[in-house]
């Protein structure tokens, strides 16, 4: 087993931020008890590296900056592997995400973002659907067309009410967690088309944390071997989601 | 009896529990200067209070000019009368006050012009007109600009006796309109009232003056523990005083 | 300790088109949540000095609910909880070149609500502070209380709470950037969302703090001017009771 | 409009575990900000009354810089910023059974210096309300200026300030709830993260509200019983002044 | 020499422009009981709290016992002292304010051994002791665990007596101890007073009360616009003033 920093040793705790507020990803439970995709492989990676994971939750834009703080070890919050971040922090890569564009139901499907046009739109501060609708705004500006409104909230329950309430038309969002909301309050939600951006989405790690980088990097592989990753993927039926499909 | 102007019957008036007028009845007729005179505490203030219905009461009545003040009477019955109603009876009731309450926020002439224009609908240059007269009648022409801060409480007093001129009472109280003076300004503002006297304004009038009251007062009524005790000419309480209060009040400050 | 600079002073001297906005939207908010408090703070104050237990009563409870309660609590309440409960949904309003968006006027609105209730205190105070003479002279004028109120009373309390209010609209500024958590970009949120493509977090706040500094500074330089010009006019005689009522805030 | 009375009453009556910790995470926070506002609240109110310029000024300084910016920034700043910039992290403090998180340190740290700022103001008023008559006898006597703060002016300051520094803690603990931003699970934070699952934003909020405004009652309550109290000791004749400084507040 | 208790030399005094003492000299023998007189301005207040030194001087000296107050003398120039020495100086000093000034959060007993313990580090028990003692001499004995606020203006200024005694001072100054007080009270601490001059108490004594002074006091101190214009025994300067200004001070007051 590799050597871990030495602070980690000794609190014998991984301390991991996330913004516990994306289901299925990560999510609190009624008992306010983290739950989800990345909280089980964050527990199962603590665990074979013989660590307790604790949980620090706050704003999706907060994460990257608590962590070169050093208010924790690790991200585990879908955080999309992208440039920009690698320039400040090292990811490991362990799933596929893909985004998607929520919508009442009822609502004309979006072929794609231009089509948003001179609509309301929430995001999450910070994320990924923020960077492509202002990308898409980009494009529309350029053809004269009506930019989309983009309404930016610093968490995800607030976004996804605003739709539910008809205070904005659409909800830009990553994809896993616009299914889960479609399953879990049926009538309430619907997909504005297939998934689109298919991202590659890792751990985040300070730069020159090398020896908690192969430590977990080891960790997910074996996890990738012995069947565990899988199990987890597919009890959160996440199967097109997975980097390697299990035993390939 | 076209000239009786003010008419208290038994008028009740209670603090909580305390009974500050008991059966207080008297009568002003037209022209007259009355001048209420008794011990701190007597009531003076309140009984004026009442006239104007500052104060309610809770027995008796009071009517100015005929008119009842404050209530209405439904068979026999006092309700109190709306705000509205009260306010017109008001006009012509006007007061004086111990601590003179000009607008601070309005200029002298402001001061005076201000219910003319907003109560009886006047326009302002009517309004002016009279109330430049009526500085001039209490000395302070000059000073129609000024703001009640930059006078002198004499001057103020003089403008507080112009404001309610303004609005042509049939009746002037006036509560120790001198007592919150330095000596020295006291005779001014006495002098105004010496000569709405000789004009035959009807007047009541609460002073410790007493050389003053003897000169100008048609009749004194002696107040003491919310009761008239004594109600006649000057000459006779100065010189032939009946209760024993009358006897140390003029006494002491004769 | 690494401090960028060059990156801090192109922020602050020439800072993003957003952060403009957000400058913006931040001196928007404050001054329509201002407004509304002060629309709302006077009639509130008259209710709850009111003889009448049905104007009284009502008043007493919305200034005890909103003194009562935090305002962020209050924001998600009005913009999201309303929303939920289909008591009031936001819209953008659209007024020619201009869109107020929705949580805008959420935001606005639960400002002003919240302000409100401590511009009703502070006029009460305001109103009691006045003389009672004052009153008394006018109804023995034959005003009625309306008159009273707008020609005698109101002019003097206007005096005496000037200062107040201006606390009260500096504490508004900085409460302005609650609103960022129902996705209004004014400055604290275009910080934060700057931040989270830069990751230059105390260089960015460093410049947030700054313009606030500036704000509330110049804000606290208009009230100085206000309360010399009235002192100058307290000395000059055209005024009367002046800074009784200097604290009372949120 | 649709509101689930069950519910409502299940979370207003029997109430989640977690909501309960987070009753107790927004106590103790405000009690925690407001123990640190006063313990540097005197300090600094002497080193802004101080003749020296070396404690004068950098006390001005901080007054003007909390006071001038909004607390939002500065718990963001404290916990994010500071660490970004490697001038201090927090780390999770272990004491027995007990853990108190970084976060949680930082956000009372937060509101503490912030409320330090508002308490050196209250604390300078104080300290002036005392009549310097008794400053000169107590020199006369020959005492030292420790010895005539600590034996004559401070007792008689404190009794009055002790109502605007109670009106400062009802602030504190609707304030409490800003430092959700950085992920301390007080109330607020709970209620939002139930909300998240529940969907019942309404109710749960007004939940929320309806136990904000009993702990403010409470304190309300128990601000009114000590003001009686020390009225009842003024009419006794133990104490002297009482009352003047009654408002100024964030 | 050994005699001279207060020595002022040619004192200086200024408030921002205005030069409030102009070149003060006196002394103050052991046992001596000198009276202060002046009209309203003249720097009485001043001159007492310069010998305190509750105010700085500008020119001049003061001694109180040999000792130089306020100041080091460095080689012929004067320095401010140390806040520490300052206080350890006007230990010796007693002061008795026109306003009583008692510490209102102590009790009468409290406000009095409050410095005894603190600056002198006495024990309770024997400070209690001491206090108990001056206490009855003022008689008020029974009001020891009194607070300021629940005693009479006569009583907080005996307590105020009592206070700068329990230091032992070697000289008591008096700013017009009964000028606060009202008519039926001043005699109460005039007694007390009188008591000091006869146990032999060297004291300072601002008054306007004439007959006291001239009864007491060994010398009379009389000031005009900062300036001492006469100094001499009671006899002489109440049957023959040499200046302008005695004369219609002690004529009016007489
Ligand atoms: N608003 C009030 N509430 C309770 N008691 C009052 C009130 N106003 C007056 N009183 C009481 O009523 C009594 C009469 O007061 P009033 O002012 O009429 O006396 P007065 O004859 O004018 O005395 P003064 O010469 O001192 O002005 C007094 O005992 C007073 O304490
Ligand atoms: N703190 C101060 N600042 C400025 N001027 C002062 C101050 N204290 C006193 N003065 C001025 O010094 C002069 C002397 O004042 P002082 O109080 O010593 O007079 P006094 O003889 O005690 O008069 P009184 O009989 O009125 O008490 C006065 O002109 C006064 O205005
Ligand atoms: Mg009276
Ligand atoms: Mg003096």
């Amino acid at each position: 087993q590799a050597a871990l920093p030495p602070a980690m040793m000794k609190s014998k705790t991984i301390r991991y931020c996330s913004a516990i507020n994306l289901p299925p990803m990560e999510f609190m439970s009624p008992q306010t008890k983290p739950e989800g995709v990345d909280i089980d492989l964050g527990d199962a990676l603590a665990k074979s590296l013989g660590l307790n994971a604790v949980y620090i939750n706050m704003p999706f834009a907060g994460l990257i900056p608590a962590l070169l703080a050093d208010h924790c070890d690790a991200i585990i919050s879908q955080l999309f592997i992208k440039k920009s971040r690698l320039q400040v922090i090292d990811e490991i890569p362990y799933m596929f995400s893909h985004e998607a564009v929520l919508l009442k139901p009822g609502a004309p499907k979006v072929p794609d973002l231009e089509a948003l046009s001179g609509k309301k739109v929430a995001t999450v501060t910070g994320t990924t659907a923020t960077v492509l609708l202002d990308k898409a705004n980009v494009a529309l500006k350029a053809a004269g067309k009506t930019p989309i409104d983009i309404v930016a909230f610093p968490e995800n329950t607030q976004a996804l009410q605003q739709l539910q309430f008809g205070q904005v038309a659409a909800y830009g969002v990553a994809y896993e967690t616009a299914r889960y909301y479609v399953h879990k309050v049926p009538g309430q939600f619907a997909m504005g088309g297939p998934p689109y951006f298919k991202i590659a989405t890792g751990i985040g790690l300070r730069k020159n944390e090398t020896a908690l980088n192969q430590a977990l990097s080891a960790s997910l592989a074996t996890m990738m071997k012995n069947g565990t990753y899988a199990t987890i993927f597919k009890k959160w039926d996440l199967g097109i989601d997975m980097l390697k499909p299990a035993g390939g | 009896m076209a000239d009786v102007l003010v008419q208290a019957e038994r008028v009740e008036k209670f603090f909580g529990p305390n009974k500050i007028l008991d059966g207080v009845s008297f009568t002003v007729t037209r022209g007259e200067t009355v001048v209420l005179i008794g011990s701190s505490g007597s009531g003076k203030t309140t009984l004026l209070r009442c006239i104007n219905h500052l104060e309610k009461i809770e027995a008796g009545r009071i009517t100015v000019n005929g008119f009842l003040i404050g209530y209405r009477d439904r068979r026999g019955v006092l309700i109190e009368d709306r705000e509205r109603n009260i306010a017109r009876q008001r006009r012509d009731v006007g007061m004086v006050f111990q601590r003179f309450n000009l607008f601070a926020n309005l200029s002298a002439l402001d001061n005076i012009i201000l219910a003319p224009m907003r109560v009886r609908g006047e326009n302002r240059a009517v309004a002016t007109e009279r109330a430049m007269r009526l500085l001039a009648r209490v000395g302070l022409a000059e000073k129609a600009r000024n703001f009640p801060a930059s006078l002198s409480g004499g001057q103020q007093q003089r403008v507080a006796i112009a404001r309610a001129l303004a609005m042509e009472p049939a009746v002037m109280l006036f509560d120790e309109p001198t007592s919150a003076l330095d000596p020295e300004m006291v005779g001014e503002v006495l002098a105004v009232m010496r000569g709405l006297a000789q004009d035959g304004m009807t007047m009541m009038i609460v002073t410790h003056e007493m050389g003053f009251a003897r000169q100008v007062a048609d009749r004194i009524i002696v107040m003491d523990q919310g009761r008239i005790v004594e109600d006649g000419p000057p000459e006779r309480l100065f010189n032939a005083p009946t209760h024993p209060k009358t006897r140390t009040l003029l006494a002491v400050r004769h | 300790m690494h401090f960028d600079w060059p990156y801090f002073w192109h922020q602050l001297l020439e800072p993003d088109g957003a952060f403009i906005q957000g400058l913006w939207l931040t001196i928007l908010i404050s001054v329509g949540g201002q407004v509304i408090g002060l629309v709302i703070g006077l009639p509130m104050a008259l209710a709850r000095r009111s003889a009448s237990v049905f104007l009284m009563w009502p008043a007493r409870f919305y200034i005890f609910l909103m003194r009562g309660t935090p305002l962020l609590v209050q924001i998600v309440f009005i913009y999201t909880g309303l929303a939920a409960a289909g008591i009031l949904r936001f819209h953008d309003f659209i007024a020619g070149p201009f869109t107020i968006s929705g949580n805008v006027q959420a935001g606005i609105l639960a400002l002003g609500l919240n302000e409100g209730a401590y511009m009703a205190e502070i006029f009460r105070a305001g109103i009691d502070a006045v003389d009672r003479g004052q009153t008394e002279a006018a109804k023995s004028l034959g005003m009625v209380p309306g008159q009273i109120l707008r020609f005698v009373v109101l002019p003097q309390a206007l005096r005496i709470i000037l200062l107040p209010i201006g606390n009260q609209f500096n504490i508004m500024l900085k409460n302005s950037t609650l609103v960022s958590v129902i996705g209004v970009s004014e400055m604290l949120l275009v910080t934060e969302t700057i931040n989270s493509a830069t990751f230059r977090t105390f260089e960015l706040y460093s410049v947030l703090a700054l313009y606030f500094l500036v704000l509330t500074s110049i804000w606290g330089g208009v009230m100085r001017y206000v309360e010399w010009r009235m002192d100058r006019g307290a000395a000059r005689g055209d005024t009367a009771v002046i800074g009784t009522l200097q604290g009372e805030h949120i």
